[in-house]
């Protein structure tokens, strides 16, 4: 285990590895979605897969976003665990009703006899000209649904953790990778391992702010204390990696130490997930606030595509430091980590040679 | 008979949620639930109370659900339109039109990865195949030649609207199911021998990798389309047509032929009717008697352990 | 105009009257949706618009919620000015992708160039067995899209004036009825007047606590401040009209007086309308507040049919009582309201006779 | 061309959007764009240069689109799978898969209001066909009669899937859209005459009241289907199959014709070559001298005034 421990995989690879692992244990586990056996195969995500469960367990679909989630959600009421995967969030949207209609209520409205164990890969996406239709990040939309659970992971090891761990829930579960995280690599054990949902992760620990923070915002995040420490700034980091239901404990109990609190999002502000975070922290810690609570995410605005537009529409580590300092009442040089950042501003590094 | 029953007591208002009865829609329900077994899987729609019966749903549990109580098929959160026995397969019926429909392939999706020999059958009514995912649903079963039954009971209207005002002239919706690629008939919706037989034949096929077959049958809904009234005054449909269809009552038609062939006596139907009426009297009791769910029990039951 | 102030009408009829004074003045404008046509009108609100207007304006639809929506939105490039109806806002989940990749999008992705100026109506419900899929309010998921405009009027008169400045902006709004509300009367004067888009109105005038609130939520909380203000406490009620865009400076200014807030929502709470108030108001008025912010909205939860169990999920003039004496720090007797309402709690009056 | 130095250029890493080249396709909407009329309306897919182009779309506005500059046609804010030009009614395109079909009929529903005799036309692959919107656009476009032409290229993938693993054996896509009611037609998308033809004369029936009109072109994509590469390596589609088509190229095939037939020479040709090559070095050398929007701009125009 130890071993283990040490063994770097990216957060693609460890997608694929949780796929693996669950297809491997429990024949009831499908995988399907467009493209999931083509050659590229979700940018390598379900990699392998076809070659070794087969075409019945892993196989492409029509371009009918609302039928097959139906199709997921009546194959789970005999025993199935369909895995189903979107390229983008966006297309999506096809299947609200569905997924709302069906999947989220399915168990409450027939008094508990029955459940729909399904999960539904999300592609976020950022940048290279994604546009208005292609990287939109909707998880309050799911938050706000009672019945689904909704899963967003920051790291590599948590990606593996938490889609094993929502294949084997037996609700509805909206599992949401932003596709900058993919080639990022962490510590992943080869192991079956679940990470429950509904606990957050304490990632940095300090006593003068807390960021509560989800998917590829807590890299930003991370970048962001790194600056921050240099200063003197000490961040309690908080990754919800499960934004529905929220581990309201960890994140009340890091604000009652700290009584300041940075919400971050991926999505637009108004009736986000930091919406909803910013709301309970002033109900819950109200006593406990040194000033008033602060939240970023982006402004209310659909996605431009032009990488000249998409620059100050993003946020990032200099935001974060910037925000942090304003709410400390200190000046803190952002000039150092802005430096850091060689490559074009619309892209997560060096390996992305778009155009997805 | 259940149904009558529903609309007389239904002024009590003592059933408190939206109805949709099927009286003169009865012989689709029987002839289909006729031919399935206990373990194929049936799902539905707002108007499932035929559906349910025919496929062996417990009965006190639907009276009990429509009066909202805890001993409801569905505890009292669902209503007439969320109907559900495990115990015999029938997985549910909701109220969005067309949305079980994609829930049955995904059933015969499970039942061709399981290796069974069982059917998955959804029942929709005519304004259910103007939704884009009738069509995407029918698609998928076809391409993968899934074992779904396909039951659409054609009954001329969606609420108070003909189907010339949704769906172009001429439309045969069956051929439509036959362009998707779906093996496709249509029949008297009222005569309940001829649907048994053709949906044997065709499940008989299904059950032996057949693949889908797709039934519109044209029946008649006597009722409101929600409630328990007539509603004939609206003028949304003509006297005229109302009588043609009432003549065609496809329980009296079934009841004659079968004494006109001897099956049965006039005697025996009188004695079967008096056993329904009882156990309908024992379903209203039980319904009556039993309990409503606490209220904090509607906080219950969001996520599955 | 004086005499025209004590016109009375009721909600629904105010609606109607509204579609009536637009179709009169603009022959782009028209009216579809499943029923409109039909003997019962949409609960009387699209009554005689098909003899006046004829069966090109005004029609039916065959049940095909996302193209019929995408239909919409294509006339609407043409000039045309529709509006749309669905009797339950549950039926209008299989048009997501339409609303928000078509009509949100596009006066945006395309540079301004071009709108969408299209109308939709939604009903929402509330009691007699309604249930998990008649009875669902959204307006937390319009009001995260940018682009849409999202109307709740709580009163006769402002659902006149709201629809006519919703039928005559440029962009698409989603306007949504509480099905409690259509018999309600009021003042609607029988000229042609609009209320604009984005403004609040002040109903209540008080020192003690802020009540935000919006549709059927507004006549409870107006129940409320009767008890209250017998009780000596002063409520300040803000009926936001609009949910999207919000009237800030009203909320803000109120916030400010009072130091006190309680916000009204007919949703389930989280990731709600009502979350982004109390956000906003924790991040802008936190200096101001007494006592912590609050909100009533629905546990989240589906809705369930039984008349046994909605009677403790949904809020009503008592539970906001509660709250607001719990701000105080005063305890109110509520049994007068209690009794108060002698009809059973699942039924808006005496006039309802179900099942709509 | 167009596509062609686009895709020489797009290495360079200024056009930094995702953008679908339709090399290989260009015939149908050649064809296509030759006979609709100014006014006629016309919305597109992800797949757009084409279509946009053919509809007399403004060559400039189109590159600086993709470059993301202010000039673009929609102000760098949508790139290449969201271009607009009004001033030809080409009313829009956008990359959600199916998403423009019930737009377009819309639009043929705006045209019956206003009585005029233009054509609403929507052009989209052979994977919309598979969204339910698809099939309920087409029906309401046959219920009310409106002159939406509807064009179906149809080549063959989606992305890197095939037909076989979305729709079922044997489907034919045109006949579907016959099933649903639609005066439908297919043809040789690569050969420019023949749609020309059959096009013409469905324009001429619709603008006179006939109803919608359905064509499905088989034709086929030569470069990867997002980027400028080829992708022929990947595996997906097999060489002997490219080649087949790669012979068939439509825009060759299309001037062996003409000079066969003396209506052109291959002197006239060329220089036709060179003016679009300099009309498309002009647009490029516009994109590249074109200011980038502001940043700020893109908080701008969220709402229409
Ligand atoms: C998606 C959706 N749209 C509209 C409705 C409203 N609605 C309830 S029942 C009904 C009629 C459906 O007609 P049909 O499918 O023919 O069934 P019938 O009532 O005739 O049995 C409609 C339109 C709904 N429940 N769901
Ligand atoms: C609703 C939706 N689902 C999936 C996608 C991803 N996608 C982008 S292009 C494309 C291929 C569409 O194929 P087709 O319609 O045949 O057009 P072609 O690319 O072949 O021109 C797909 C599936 C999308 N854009 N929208
Ligand atoms: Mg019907
Ligand atoms: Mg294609």
């Amino acid at each position: 285990m130890q071993n283990d421990k040490k063994r770097k995989l990216n957060y693609a690879q460890a997608i694929n590895e949780a796929m693996f692992c669950a297809m491997e244990q429990d024949e009831s586990v499908i995988c399907f979605g467009l493209g999931v056996d083509d050659p590229k195969r979700i940018f390598g995500t379900t990699s392998g897969l076809k070659e070794r469960f087969g075409p019945e367990r892993v196989f492409d679909m029509p371009t009918s976003e609302n039928a097959m989630t139906g199709v997921g959600i009546g194959a789970s009421f005999n025993g199935i665990r369909p895995v189903m995967t979107h390229q983008r969030l966006d297309f999506f949207l096809l299947a609200m009703d569905q997924l709302v209609n069906n999947a989220a209520k399915w168990h409450y409205m027939f008094g508990g006899k029955t459940s729909v164990p399904i999960v539904i890969r999300l592609l976020i996406g950022r940048g290279w000209g994604q546009g208005p239709t292609h990287s939109q990040s909707l998880q309050s939309w799911f938050a706000h649904i009672p019945g689904l659970k909704v899963v967003m992971p920051a790291t590599a090891s948590d990606a593996k953790g938490l889609l094993l761990s929502s294949i084997f829930d037996n609700n509805p579960v909206i599992f949401i990778e932003h596709r900058w995280l993919h080639n990022l690599e962490g510590d992943v054990p080869a192991v079956d391992y679940r990470i429950p949902l509904g606990k957050a992760q304490r990632l940095r620990m300090g006593e003068d702010i807390s960021i509560i923070s989800n998917s590829y915002m807590t890299i930003e995040a991370l970048h962001a204390i790194e600056v921050l420490l240099e200063n003197g700034v000490n961040c309690d980091l908080i990754d919800l990696r499960t934004v529905s239901p929220i581990d309201w404990e960890m994140v009340y109990s890091s604000v009652k130490k700290t009584g300041r609190v940075l919400v971050l999002d991926t999505s637009v502000s108004t009736c986000s997930v930091a919406s909803e975070i910013v709301a309970r922290v002033s109900m819950e810690c109200f006593n406990d606030l040194k000033c008033a609570p602060a939240r970023l995410a982006l402004d209310d605005c659909p996605t431009p595509t032009s990488s000249a537009l998409t620059k100050k529409f993003y946020m990032g580590a200099e935001d974060i430091i910037v925000s942090v300092g304003k709410m400390l009442g200190k000046k803190i040089d952002i000039s150092k980590i802005s430096m850091q950042k060689a490559f074009p501003h619309d892209v997560p590094g060096d390996w992305f040679k778009g155009p997805f | 008979m259940v149904e009558e029953t529903i609309a007389r007591r239904y002024s009590e208002w003592k059933m408190r949620c939206p109805t949709h009865l099927c009286t003169g829609q009865e012989a689709v329900a029987a002839a289909v639930g006729q031919v399935l077994k206990k373990d194929d899987f049936v799902l539905s729609t707002h108007r499932a109370h035929g559906h349910y019966l025919s496929k062996g749903g417990n009965l006190s549990g639907m009276i009990a659900e429509i009066y909202g109580k805890e001993t409801g098929c569905s505890r009292g959160k669902g209503g007439s339109m969320h109907l559900i026995d495990l115990d015999v397969n029938f997985m549910g019926s909701t109220a969005i039109v067309g949305g079980t429909i994609p829930l049955g392939v995904g059933l015969g999706l499970s039942i061709k990865l399981k290796k069974t020999d069982q059917i998955s059958c959804v029942f929709f009514g005519d304004a259910a195949v103007e939704e884009g995912v009738f069509y995407e649903s029918v698609n998928f079963a076809v391409l993968k030649k899934l074992p779904v039954l396909f039951i659409c009971e054609n009954n001329f209207y969606s609420v108070y609207s003909p189907l010339k005002v949704r769906q172009p002239e001429g439309r045969e919706i069956y051929k439509l199911a036959q362009a998707i690629g779906c093996q496709s008939e249509q029949g008297d919706g009222n005569n309940v021998l001829e649907m048994y037989n053709k949906v044997s034949s065709a499940v008989n096929s299904m059950r032996n990798g057949g693949g889908p077959y797709f039934f519109e049958f044209k029946t008649y809904r006597w009722r409101e389309h929600c409630g328990h009234n007539y509603d004939n005054d609206l003028g949304y449909r003509t006297q005229e047509e109302y009588n043609f269809w009432k003549e065609r009552d496809p329980v009296s038609i079934f009841e004659t032929f079968l004494i006109k062939e001897s099956v049965i006596t006039k005697n025996e139907i009188n004695k079967i009717e008096i056993n329904i009426q009882n156990e309908l009297d024992l379903a209203f009791k039980f319904a009556e008697d039993s309990d409503f769910p606490k209220d904090d029990e509607a906080f219950k039951d969001i996520y599955a352990k």
